[in-house]
C-alpha cells in the first residue's frame, strides 16, 4: 500500500500533487499522446491571454547549464478558442484544469475571469504575476507588492467563491515573503512559485543576445535552489498557506525537496521537455520515495523540513501540516 | 525509449549512428524527425536535439539511422558515442512529407545533412510509381550528403557546392528551374537551410508547381508544448500563425511560410504585437 | 600580437580584465602554488570585517546542478591582521590588490574604511552590500537602494579620493538598476555584479537543509544567465560606469559573454575551486577569442551586443565604449 | 593534471582505480588526498570529489591508487570509469602524517575506507624502524579494507565490525586499549568516521599518548580558497580557530579537535558570533 498522495489546494482536493508548470503542457493533447493527463494531479494551462497573442520573435530559446532560457512571450488563442476548443477537451478526458491567466492591467485580468466564472470544468485559476505592467512602464506586477495583490483581488472578486486562485510569483524579488503576504491579504487561498527568474544569454560568435527578445526567464535544475528557498521562506511565514512549489524538478527526489520545504503540490515544466514521461515519472519516484521513508501520507511530509533541529525525522507530523 | 547504438562511422563532414529502435522504425515516414538526449547522466544539457531520420531498417526488429554535423556541445557528445552504448530517443515526431496519390514527377533537393530525409521519401515516391530527380547542394563537396545514393536512384542526379568542389559551382537554387523544366516536374521536396528553402520555394512558385520543405527552427521539446519552434505560415484562411515546427511541421507547404518573416512576428500575424492584445 | 587588454575601473589601469572574486581566491598565497597571482587583473580578497570571524558551522557547501551553494559567512582573521600578515604579502609579490569589505552597519563600514584608508598596496575598496544589516533586522543593503547607497558613501567618504570604490551587487531584487544608480550615486566609481543569489537546498534522506546554515549563496554556471542580464541591464542604464562582471565564468567563452553585456573585467569563482588555474586559463582563454575575432582592444569588445540589430559584428566601436 | 587510468577493481565493498600521475606519485608522503573531477565534460558537477591516495607504484613514471565507496553522482560516475580513461586529478593535497623522528610503537587504526591511507604510512614507519600494529573496523565485512595487508605488514592486526561478520563484534575503540596497551604503543594514528576519531583520541588521551587524525570534512575546493571545509581545532595558545581540513589538515593532533564541536562554531572560537564582531 501507498502513501496517501492526495493534496489540498484550499478546500479542493486533488488525486496527487504532481502537476504540469503553466506554459510546459501545450493544451494538453500533445501529453496525451504520452500518457493519460487525468493521472495528474492537475493539467495547468498556458497563461491565457484576452485576445489571440502571437508571442515573441525566434530564436525564443537557448541552453544554458542545467538551465533552459524561453522567451515565448505568452503566445496563444486567446481565451475564447481556449473556452471552445481546449477546455472542453480536458474536462472530457477527466483532467482536473488550473487556468493560468495573464494580462497587461488589472483591467484585463478582470475581465479575463469574468469570462473564465462561468465555465465549467475549472479546478482553480492561477495568477501569472509575470507579465508586465503595461501601466507602470512594462514592470512585471510580481515585483511589486500591491501591484500583485491588486491583480489578485480583482480575479479573486471574479471567480466563483469554491474556485481557488492561485498567486504565482517570481523569485527575483528582494523580498519575497513580502509579495506573497500581500497577494494572501489580496485574497490568494494559495501560492505558486517559482516563475522563471530574468535572464540572458550571449551568442559569442554572433556577439549578440541568444534571444530574439533580448531577455529570457530561466528555469530547470539551474533554478531549483532559488526554488527551494522561496518556498521555504513562504512556508515559514504563512504556514498555513498551500504552495504549489516549482523549478527544476526532475526526478521524485526534487519533487520531494520542494514538498519538505513546504510545498504541498509541485509542478513540472522544463523537465517534460526532456521527457515527456516526466510529470507520471516524477510522481511513481516521489511514491516510492515517501513509502521508504514510512510516511502515510504525502501531507506529513510537507514542510517536515522546519522541524526544529534534534527532532527526529517524522518530529513534525503532529503540528498539522496536513491541515493545509 | 533508449536503443543500442549499432554501428557508428563518418561520411565525409558527418557523423551516422545505426541505433536499434523498433518502435521508431516500425512508424517511420520519410520526413519524420527524432529527439536525441545528450551528454549522459548529470549532464548540464536540459534539451534534446532534433535530428531527422535517414534511413530505418529491419535488422533487429527495426533499426533507425541518424546523420548530424558536429555543431555544439550536443552534437560532439554524439559524435563520441560509440557502437554498444544506449542512446535516449523520442520519436518519430513531427508531420511526414504528404505523398501525392498518383504517380507523378518530384524533384527532391537537399542541402547539407538535409539531404538526409530525402532518400526514404524517395524509396516511397518510387515505390508508389513517381519519377524522381535529386538535386543535392552544400558549400563543399564533403558536405553534400548522399551523392552516390541520389545517383543510383534518381532519374537524374544534379549536385552543386559553392566552392565548386564537386557539381556544379552554386547553389541548388542555380540548377534547380532547369532540373523542374527537363523532368516536367509536378511537386518538389526540399530541405535543408531555412535561406535555400526560400529559394527551392521561390522557384516552384515561378513554376507553378507546390513545394513541401522541411524547415529548421530552435527546439526545446519537439513535441509541441514549449512553443519555441515558431515559424510564420499563412493558413487556408489567408491569416498568418506562428506554428511549431514539431508538430504542425517540420514539412509545410512552401508557399505558405513567409521565409522573409522568419524570427520576427509578421505585424498582420493573428495575436501580434499592436493589435488589441495584451 | 595580441589584444590590447588592459581594462579601466575608473581612472585606474588594470593590465588585464581577469580577477579572482571575493572569497574565492584565500589570501592570494593559496592560489601562488599554482600561478603566479601579479598575473591576474587584479587580486580581489575575501571580505575583510573589523573583527575576527569564525564564519558558520558545517557543513558549508552543498553542490547543486551547475551550481554550488555556500554559507561560510565571512570567515577571516578580521582587518588588523589582513594588514599586518595578508595585504604586505600580496604587495611584495607584485599583485594589484581589490580589498572586499564587509560590515553590519554604515559605522562599521566607515570604521573599517577609516583603518585601510593609509594602507599602501590598495588598488581598489570593493563594497560587498550582500551583508545583512543588523539595524535593519537583517536585511542586505543590497536589497535596499538607499542603504547600500549610503554604505558606499560612507566609503566613498573614507577612501582616498585616487582609491576607486564599487559597489558589489546581488541579483535577487526587483531592479537591479535602480539599486546600481542609488550607489553610483552615493559615490561608486564602478560596480561588480552579481553576488550570490539566495538559494537552497534540502537533503531528502535526513530531510533537513543541507547547509547547517538553512540558506546559502548561489554561484557558478548555473547563475550566469542572471549575471549576463544584470550586467547587460546596468551597462544599458549607466553606459559610462565600468562593471566587474562576473557569475559563472568558467572559461573565456563565458568572459567574452559578460564583456560583450557591457563588463570590462572579469571576476572568477567558483570556477577556481575546480581548477586552480581557471584565472590564467581564462585570460588565455579570451585573449584568443578576441584576436580569432579581429579586436585590438579589449575595450571595443566592452558590451558591442548592444549595438542595434543591423549593424555589423563592430559597429559599436566608434561609440568610444573604451572611455571607461 | 589529466592522467590515464590504467586499472579498475573491485574490493569488497569498495571501487580501486590506478592511475598514471607521476606528478603526484613523486610529492606523495602518507596521508596526501588528491582531488578528482567527476562527471566529464558538460557536467553539471562543479565540485571535485577529495579521494585519499591509497599507494604510490613506480610503474609507468609514477601511479596513484584510490580507493572509494560510491556514495552520491560523483562517486557513481567514477565508479564506471574504465581503463584507459582519462581523469582529472589535482594533489597532492593536505598536510601528511607526521612521521616521529625515532623509532617507536605506533597504532593505526582505520574505519571503512580510512585505512586505505594507512598502508603507505605503515610502509614509512617501518622503514623508520617502527613497530606497527593495526586495529581495522567497520560496520561489516565487506567494508573492512586491507585486511590482508595489515595482517602482513602489521605486528598484530585486529579487526572489528558492527555485525561482528569479521573479527571482534563491536568498534574500533572496543578493542584499541587493549591493542594499546600490549603494544605499549607510543602514538595513535588513525582515518575514518569523525566518530571513530573521536573515541580513538578518547583512548589515545586516556593512555596519555598522542593521536593523529585525518579528518573528513566537505570540501568544494581542496586547495585552501573556499573556507567550507572548516574544522574547530585548539591552537597551542589555546584559542580555537575555524582551521581548513585541506590545507591545515586532514592531519591534525586528536587532542587539539574539538569533535564535539564538529559542524557547529563554539562560542569561545575566535570570532565566534556573540563577541564583539560583526
Ligand atoms: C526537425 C529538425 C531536424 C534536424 N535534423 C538534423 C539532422 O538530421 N542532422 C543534423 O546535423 N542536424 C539536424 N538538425 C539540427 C540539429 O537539431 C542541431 O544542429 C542541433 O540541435 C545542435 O545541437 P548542438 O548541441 O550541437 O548545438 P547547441 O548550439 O549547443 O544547441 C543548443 C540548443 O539549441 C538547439 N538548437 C541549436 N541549433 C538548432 C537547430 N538548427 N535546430 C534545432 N535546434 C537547434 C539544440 O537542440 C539545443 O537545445 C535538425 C533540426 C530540426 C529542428
Ligand atoms: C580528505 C578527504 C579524503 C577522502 N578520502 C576518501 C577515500 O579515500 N575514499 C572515499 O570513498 N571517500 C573519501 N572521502 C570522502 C569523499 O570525498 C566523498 O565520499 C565524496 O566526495 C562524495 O562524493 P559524491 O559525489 O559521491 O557525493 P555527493 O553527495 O554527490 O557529493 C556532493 C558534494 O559534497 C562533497 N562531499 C560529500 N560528502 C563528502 C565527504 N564525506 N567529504 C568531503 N566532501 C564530501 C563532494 O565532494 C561534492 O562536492 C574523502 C574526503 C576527504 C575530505
Ligand atoms: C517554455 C516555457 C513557457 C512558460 N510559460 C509560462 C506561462 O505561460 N505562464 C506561467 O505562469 N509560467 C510559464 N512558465 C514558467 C513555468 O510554469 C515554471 O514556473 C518555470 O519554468 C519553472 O519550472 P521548471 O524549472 O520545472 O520549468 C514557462 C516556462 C517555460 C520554460
Ligand atoms: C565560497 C564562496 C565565498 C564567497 N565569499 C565572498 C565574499 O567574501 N565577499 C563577496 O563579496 N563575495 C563572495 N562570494 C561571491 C563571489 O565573489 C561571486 O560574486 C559569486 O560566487 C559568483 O561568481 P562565481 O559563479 O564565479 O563563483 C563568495 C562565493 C563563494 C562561492
Ligand atoms: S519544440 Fe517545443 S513546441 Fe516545438
Ligand atoms: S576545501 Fe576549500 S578551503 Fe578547504
Amino acid at each position: 500500500m501507498g502513501a496517501d498522495l492526495r493534496s489540498y489546494l484550499a478546500h479542493v482536493e486533488l488525486p496527487n500533487p504532481v502537476l504540469t508548470a503553466a506554459g510546459c503542457g501545450g493544451t494538453g493533447r500533445e501529453l496525451a499522446q504520452f500518457f493519460d493527463v487525468a493521472r495528474l494531479g492537475a493539467f495547468v494551462t498556458r497563461s491565457i491571454t484576452m485576445a489571440p497573442r502571437a508571442g515573441r520573435p525566434t530564436p525564443r530559446m537557448a541552453e544554458t547549464p542545467s538551465g533552459l532560457l524561453n522567451a515565448v512571450g505568452l503566445q496563444g488563442p486567446g481565451v475564447e478558442a481556449f473556452l471552445e476548443r481546449e477546455l472542453p477537451w480536458l474536462a472530457e478526458r477527466g483532467a482536473r484544469t488550473i487556468v493560468s491567466v495573464g494580462g497587461g492591467t488589472v483591467a484585463e485580468f478582470t475581465a479575463l475571469s469574468r469570462r473564465l466564472a462561468d465555465a465549467p470544468g475549472i479546478t482553480a485559476v492561477e495568477v501569472n504575476l509575470s507579465c508586465p505592467n503595461v501601466e507602470d512602464r512594462g514592470r512585471m506586477f510580481a515585483r511589486d507588492g500591491s501591484a500583485a495583490a491588486e491583480v489578485v483581488a480583482s480575479v479573486r472578486a471574479a471567480i466563483r467563491y469554491d474556485v481557488p486562485v492561485i498567486a504565482k510569483l517570481s523569485p527575483d524579488v528582494a523580498d519575497i515573503v513580502a509579495v506573497a503576504r500581500s497577494c494572501v491579504d489580496g485574497g490568494a487561498d494559495a501560492l505558486a512559485m517559482i516563475n522563471t527568474p530574468a535572464g540572458m544569454s550571449i551568442d559569442v560568435d554572433a556577439m549578440r543576445p541568444t534571444l530574439a527578445a533580448g531577455a529570457g526567464g530561466l528555469s530547470g535544475p539551474a533554478v531549483r535552489p532559488l526554488a527551494v528557498r522561496c518556498v521555504w521562506q513562504a512556508h515559514a511565514a504563512l504556514p498555513g498557506v498551500p504552495i504549489i512549489g516549482m523549478g527544476g524538478v526532475t526526478t521524485g527526489r526534487d519533487a520531494l525537496e520542494l514538498i519538505l520545504a513546504g510545498a504541498c503540490a509541485v509542478a513540472v515544466g522544463t523537465a517534460t521537455f526532456h521527457d515527456p514521461y516526466a510529470c507520471p515519472r516524477i510522481l511513481r519516484e516521489l511514491e516510492e520515495l515517501l513509502t521508504e521513508r514510512g510516511f502515510d501520507r504525502l501531507a506529513d511530509a510537507v514542510g517536515l523540513a522546519h522541524r526544529p533541529a534534534g527532532m527526529g525525522p517524522r518530529g513534525r507530523t503532529d503540528l498539522e501540516e496536513s491541515s493545509l | 525509449m533508449t536503443g543500442t547504438v549499432l554501428t557508428t562511422r563518418r561520411v565525409d563532414a558527418y557523423h551516422a549512428l545505426t541505433v536499434v529502435a523498433p518502435g521508431i522504425a516500425d512508424r517511420f515516414r520519410p520526413g519524420h524527425f527524432v529527439t536525441v538526449a545528450a551528454g549522459g547522466r548529470d549532464t548540464s544539457m536540459l534539451t534534446r536535439r532534433a535530428l531527422t531520420v535517414h534511413d530505418v531498417k529491419p535488422d533487429y526488429g527495426g533499426t533507425v539511422e541518424l546523420v548530424f554535423a558536429v555543431r555544439g556541445a550536443g552534437t560532439a557528445w554524439l559524435a563520441e558515442v560509440k557502437a554498444r552504448d544506449t542512446l535516449d530517443l523520442v520519436g518519430p515526431l513531427g508531420r511526414p512529407f504528404p505523398l501525392p496519390r498518383d504517380p507523378c514527377t518530384c524533384v527532391l533537393v537537399g542541402g547539407e545533412y538535409g539531404s538526409a530525409s530525402l532518400f526514404a521519401l524517395g524509396d516511397a515516391l518510387q515505390t508508389r510509381g513517381c519519377r524522381v530527380d535529386f538535386v543535392l547542394g552544400a558549400t563543399t563537396a564533403e558536405r553534400v550528403f548522399g551523392a552516390l545514393r541520389a545517383r543510383r536512384m534518381g532519374e537524374t542526379t544534379t549536385l552543386t557546392t559553392e566552392d565548386g568542389s564537386l557539381g556544379m559551382r552554386g547553389k541548388v537554387t542555380d540548377v534547380l528551374p532547369g532540373v523542374i523544366a527537363d523532368a516536367r516536374a509536378d511537386v518538389v521536396y526540399a530541405c535543408g537551410p531555412m535561406a535555400m528553402l526560400r529559394g527551392v520555394t521561390a522557384v516552384a512558385v515561378e513554376f507553378g508547381i507546390p513545394a513541401q520543405v522541411a524547415v529548421e527552427e530552435h527546439m526545446a521539446c519537439g513535441i509541441g508544448v514549449c512553443m519555441t519552434c515558431v515559424v510564420p505560415v499563412i493558413g487556408e484562411d489567408g491569416v498568418t500563425r506562428m506554428l511549431r515546427a514539431c508538430v504542425e511541421g517540420p514539412v509545410f507547404r512552401g508557399e505558405r511560410v513567409r521565409f522573409d518573416d522568419v524570427g520576427t512576428i509578421p505585424f498582420d500575424a493573428l495575436g501580434a504585437p499592436g493589435g488589441r492584445n495584451v
